[in-house]
């Protein structure tokens, strides 16, 4: 349970421009502007981490996020034409609205559905450590597969988009 | 204090927010024509997954709680790998159909 | 509340060293006032955020004076000296012509994007100068991962400059933006690298605690991590758009890149946010390399802030330095120096810092007795590769020799004889 | 299947800060590589050439102190030399001396002003161009003190030269040539001469082959930095060239650096004449009469100087009249820039501009 009054009015200053800035993705027509709410959204969503008392999650989510994937699509927007710069739905527009809704309903009545077991304990002291610890200790193995699959990742996308009979 | 609404944030108020994230996410993803459109639905979900994640660990009783955390790190990770690839096959794609639209992209073989 | 007023009148709060002094005067107002917890923490905070603005302002202000006076005097000129005694006015002047110009904006420009990116490029910036430590106990967000918060803030103000490069419509604007990012791309590695030499050592990330760290052990980190300074202090010129790695703007190429189309007060905005940038480059090195506040025994009788600012300006003086002084990189040039020396070099550093921090560890002898042999040991390995890589890897011109040769006598070739032409014989 | 990118149009110019006036340039940048070139001049077309054929010879004089306005004196000389050979007026020793000296300062002005240029398009942020701005003063002074302008200075006539110099102006001389700018050229060569950034930047930049410039018929430091040695002052001397003694620099490669280091070099030998001069200095008139509305002989004449940018051509043919008939101008700074498509395809924009500040065109004369 958080109370401490400052954060909760944070939490809900945040999250409602949060939510704002993830519809605006939705509803913008411009793609370059959707990049930008969706920028946005996650700065938001990582002053959600920090009520969470995540910290470092969320400077990760800053640095990896609005940093990085915000300029990769940015980037690719870039390289592809003018004209399919818009950001405009298919005919399947009704039914994903639907289905949103449906899972939305779902999720909202699972959550005060549950008798959830809440601990009583206080935010997480300094998480940076401890995370670096649970890295190497117990999650050793997922985490060096991680590092294998970002490589995989990024020989894959250079494979991708590189020329063909391009030697270097 | 206990007299105003909304006066704490409670699991449920995290859940919620993370459910209106990740249905934005659901939405754009269904609905968007354009590749990098759908992408950007693809990662609202995970973020709203990743909400979740450290709602449950800031929240729940757990012998190991930091166990949330850890695996939005996870999950930042394989996103920034997806994104990247998602990317380099969306540029890929444009190269040879010379479009980025999904729905004039209906051939399994080109 | 009288009681409360008093002590802060009694109180030492005006003792200039510590400005928490002050803080906590105001903590103690607001609780005996029966003000809630968190409103102390909000007004600290905005006391806190207010200083820090003010100090941005200031800077931004002072230093356009500073930076052109002192290029100026590089270059054998005075510098602004008109406006109020010895230019100090020229800032104002500069700021009330900015204000006055039209702001143009293209037609086809993004209006959005074209507006958003001057303000998203300066708020970085200043962000990160919450985390820094002003003084003993003068830290506004004693951040746990200081460091990874600087890279985020830094990242996020490079995506500011590409959309505000792509927004603008301008060609010269893509270009500078597209050079924004392939320097992005390449200089994140070494910052990214340089920087956790320094955070193996001191154990944290928070630079509260890295200040500590260099106060216990009585060095500065500069010391003990000279080649970390080298690549942070070039790779973050890189990041900072100043020579010799001012390719986003390219004032002689691209005719100044991104803000190409800006003018008016949009442009007066990144002229600042860039000088505000520089600053908070200056912070983190001052921070993290050369002890902050602490200065040895100065700190005890020079306030820590002074000292702090001091400092700042010294590594302020440096960027200036450069930038007075260098040509400028070809954008291939830059990314091959960062990728085939500054990322290696790197990651020869971060070892080196492993393998000594793992024998402090393992061996557990006093810091006293092996931190001065690792001073001596990574000023070494950091002046040999330096020396090696200008000796060996660095581009060379010798099939050509730098002089020109020199003739005093030259064959002439008969002048063939030209018959005159009359005048109004030749044709029209 | 390659990638399909558009190259994109960029104009460089008119209004660009490396440019050196209003020329431009529309390249065509596939990525930030230079794939083609277009050259547009005429935007400073002020047709001096046909403006000169309505007024005497004197009056056409001050015209030439505006086609390469940061080398006048050459300009001018270049003119006077075509109307004496035109109108067979001998010059007395003494204006040949003076002429002599005047164009060498002219030079050493002038390479001033193209090094720091050159290294401001390098990127220096005009911390050289204002060194050598520095010592381009000096010189401008000394002009300044003996006709009383600094650009555009009017001074030689046809003739002889409009003034004898002041007392005051050979102390002032030998102060400059043999104390102070020795002593700056020095500190410009430490400073610029094989640093490595400006070596990474120039070397191999903008080459021109030696048959690339004789087919163009470049002339000045850019022909000489393709390796050839040539000048106008030793292949066809004026003035009293032929009694100095005095090396000229060559290059090896045709890149942009050579071009930069013979520059240096050749301010150097300026120097050198200008000693040479101030030693050998005779007394005497410093201009014959000549009458204010000269008509020479029917007839035409070529005359061509070494100017700080190459062969400064004057073509004049006389009807007789008190005008020219007709007045051409083989500008070396036009012909030098021919090559620019030639030096910057295929290279990166930002090695076009430094090519282009290594041409060191002067649009006032491109254009005329």
């Amino acid at each position: 349970m958080i109370d401490d009054a400052g954060v909760v009015v944070a939490f809900w200053v945040i999250a409602v421009s949060t939510v704002v800035c993830a519809l605006m993705v939705a509803a913008v027509r411009n793609l370059v502007h959707a990049v930008l709410f969706l920028a946005l959204t996650f700065v938001g969503v990582a002053g959600i981490y920090i009520v969470l008392a995540a910290d470092f999650v969320a400077l990760v989510q800053v640095l990896i996020y609005a940093g990085a994937v915000g300029v990769l699509m940015t980037f690719a927007i870039m390289l592809t034409p003018a004209a399919d710069r818009r950001n405009s739905e298919t005919i399947f527009q009704a039914p994903a609205a639907v289905l949103a809704g449906l899972v939305l309903a779902i999720v909202t009545f699972v959550a005060y559905d549950t008798e959830w077991r809440i601990s009583g304990r206080d935010a997480f002291p300094a998480t940076a450590a401890s995370l670096g610890e649970a890295f190497l200790k117990p999650y050793v193995v997922p985490f060096e597969v991680v590092s294998v699959l970002l490589m995989t990742a990024m020989i894959g996308a250079i494979v991708l988009t590189r020329e063909e009979g391009d030697d270097v | 204090m206990s007299s105003v609404v909304l006066a704490s944030v409670s699991l449920e108020n995290v859940l919620v927010i993370g459910a209106l994230l990740f249905s934005i996410g659901l939405y754009v993803s269904l609905s968007k024509r354009n590749a990098v459109g759908i992408l950007m639905g693809v990662e609202l979900m995970l973020n709203a997954v990743n909400v979740t994640f450290l709602a449950f660990s800031r929240y729940v009783e757990s012998p190991r709680p930091l166990d949330g955390q850890v695996f939005a790190m996870f999950v930042i990770a394989i996103a920034a790998a997806e994104a990247a690839v998602a990317l380099a096959l969306a540029v890929a794609v444009y190269r040879h159909r010379e479009t980025v639209n999904i729905d004039e992209i209906d051939l399994l073989r080109w | 509340m009288t009681g409360a007023l008093l002590t802060i009148i009694t109180d030492n709060w005006w003792d200039i060293r510590d400005l928490s002094n002050l803080s906590g005067a105001i903590r103690d107002l607001v609780s005996d006032a029966g003000g809630p917890g968190w409103l102390v923490y909000v007004v600290a905070g905005l006391l806190g955020a207010a200083g820090i603005v003010t100090f941005v302002g200031v800077t931004a202000i002072i230093n356009i004076w500073i930076e052109r006076r002192v290029v100026g005097r590089m270059q054998s000129r005075l510098g602004p000296n008109r406006p109020g005694p010895v230019g100090l006015l020229q800032p104002l002047a500069d700021a009330i012509k900015l204000m006055q110009k039209e702001v143009l904006q293209p037609k086809l420009a993004d209006a959005l994007v074209f507006t958003a990116a001057p303000i998203a490029f300066t708020v970085p910036g200043i962000a990160v100068l919450a985390v820094v430590p002003w003084g003993r106990n003068m830290t506004l967000a004693s951040l746990d991962a200081g460091i990874v918060f600087i890279f985020a803030m830094s990242s996020l103000a490079a995506l500011a400059v590409f959309i505000g490069g792509y927004g603008s419509n301008n060609k010269y604007a893509l270009f500078g933006s597209m050079r924004v990012i392939a320097m992005l791309v390449t200089y994140e590695i070494p910052i990214v690298m340089s920087l956790l030499g320094i955070a193996m050592f001191a154990g944290t990330m928070n630079l509260d605690g890295i200040v500590r760290f260099q106060e216990d052990h009585w060095l500065f980190l500069i010391m003990l991590q000279p080649l970390a300074f080298v690549i942070y202090f070039m790779s973050s010129s890189a990041e900072l758009n100043r020579t010799p790695a001012d390719l986003a703007e390219a004032e002689s190429e691209i005719a100044g890149g991104y803000h190409v189309e800006y003018s008016g007060m949009k442009f007066g905005l990144y002229y600042a946010a860039e000088l505000i940038n520089c600053v908070t480059v200056s912070a983190i090195i001052a921070t993290l390399f050369l002890g902050g506040w602490w200065a040895y025994k100065l700190d005890e009788i020079v306030p820590g802030w002074m000292i702090y600012i001091g400092k700042v300006y010294a590594v302020y003086f440096l960027f200036i330095w450069t930038r007075g002084t260098l040509p400028r990189f070809r954008i291939d040039q830059l990314l091959a120096f960062a990728w085939k020396w500054m990322t290696p070099m790197a990651l020869v550093n971060v070892l080196m810092v492993a393998a000594e921090v793992l024998i402090w560890e393992e061996t557990g002898w006093s810091a006293g007795v092996l931190l001065p042999i690792y001073v001596v040991l990574n000023n070494a390995l950091a002046l040999a590769l330096i020396v090696a890589w200008v000796r060996v890897f660095a581009p060379r011109f010798e099939r050509f020799p730098d002089r020109p040769r020199f003739y005093s006598t030259i064959d002439v070739p008969s002048l063939p004889a030209v018959a005159p032409v009359q005048p109004g014989t030749q044709s029209q | 299947m390659p990638i399909k990118s558009e190259p994109v149009e960029v104009n460089i110019g008119p209004q660009h800060p490396s440019t050196h006036g209003v020329f431009r340039m529309v390249a065509r940048i596939d990525g930030e590589r230079v794939t083609d070139v277009k050259m547009v001049v005429g935007y400073l077309h002020r047709s001096m050439e046909k403006l000169a054929e309505e007024r005497t010879y004197t009056q056409n004089i001050p015209f030439t102190d505006r086609m390469d306005y940061l080398a006048a004196m050459t300009g001018n000389l270049g003119y006077c030399l075509s109307v004496e050979k035109l109108a067979g007026i001998d010059v007395p020793e003494r204006a040949q001396y003076l002429r002599t000296m005047f164009s060498e300062l002219q030079r050493v002005a002038s390479h001033c002003m193209a090094t720091g240029a050159f290294i401001n398009d390098c990127g220096a942020w005009q911390t050289p161009v204002m060194y050598t701005f520095r010592d381009r003063e000096k010189v401008l002074d000394l002009f300044e003190m003996t006709c009383g302008a600094r650009i555009t200075t009017n001074y030689m006539r046809i003739g002889g030269v409009a003034f004898d110099i002041p007392d005051e102006f050979l102390p002032a001389l030998d102060w400059l040539v043999n104390d102070d700018l020795p002593a700056r050229f020095e500190e410009l060569e430490n400073l610029i001469v094989g640093n490595e950034i400006i070596l990474m930047r120039s070397r191999d930049v903008g080459v021109v082959t030696p048959e690339m410039a004789i087919n163009a018929s470049l002339s000045g430091p850019m022909l000489r930095s393709a390796g050839i040695a040539w000048d106008i002052r030793k292949a066809d001397p004026y003035c009293v060239y032929d009694r100095m003694n005095f090396e000229i620099p060559v290059g090896y490669n045709g890149d942009s650096y050579d071009r930069m280091v013979i520059r240096i070099e050749e301010m150097k030998q300026s120097l050198r004449i200008i000693r040479q001069c101030m030693a050998e200095l005779p007394d005497g008139p410093h201009k014959v009469d000549v009458p204010l509305a000269l008509r020479p002989p029917a007839g035409e004449a070529y005359s061509r100087v070494e100017s700080p940018k190459g062969e400064l051509g004057f073509y004049v043919v006389s009807d007789g009249g008190p005008a020219p008939y007709r007045w051409h101008v083989r500008a070396p700074s036009l012909i030098n820039l021919s090559v620019l498509p030639q030096m910057t395809i295929g290279q990166s924009i930002a090695d076009a501009i430094v090519t282009l500040g290594s041409i060191d065109i002067n649009v006032g004369e491109v254009d005329r």
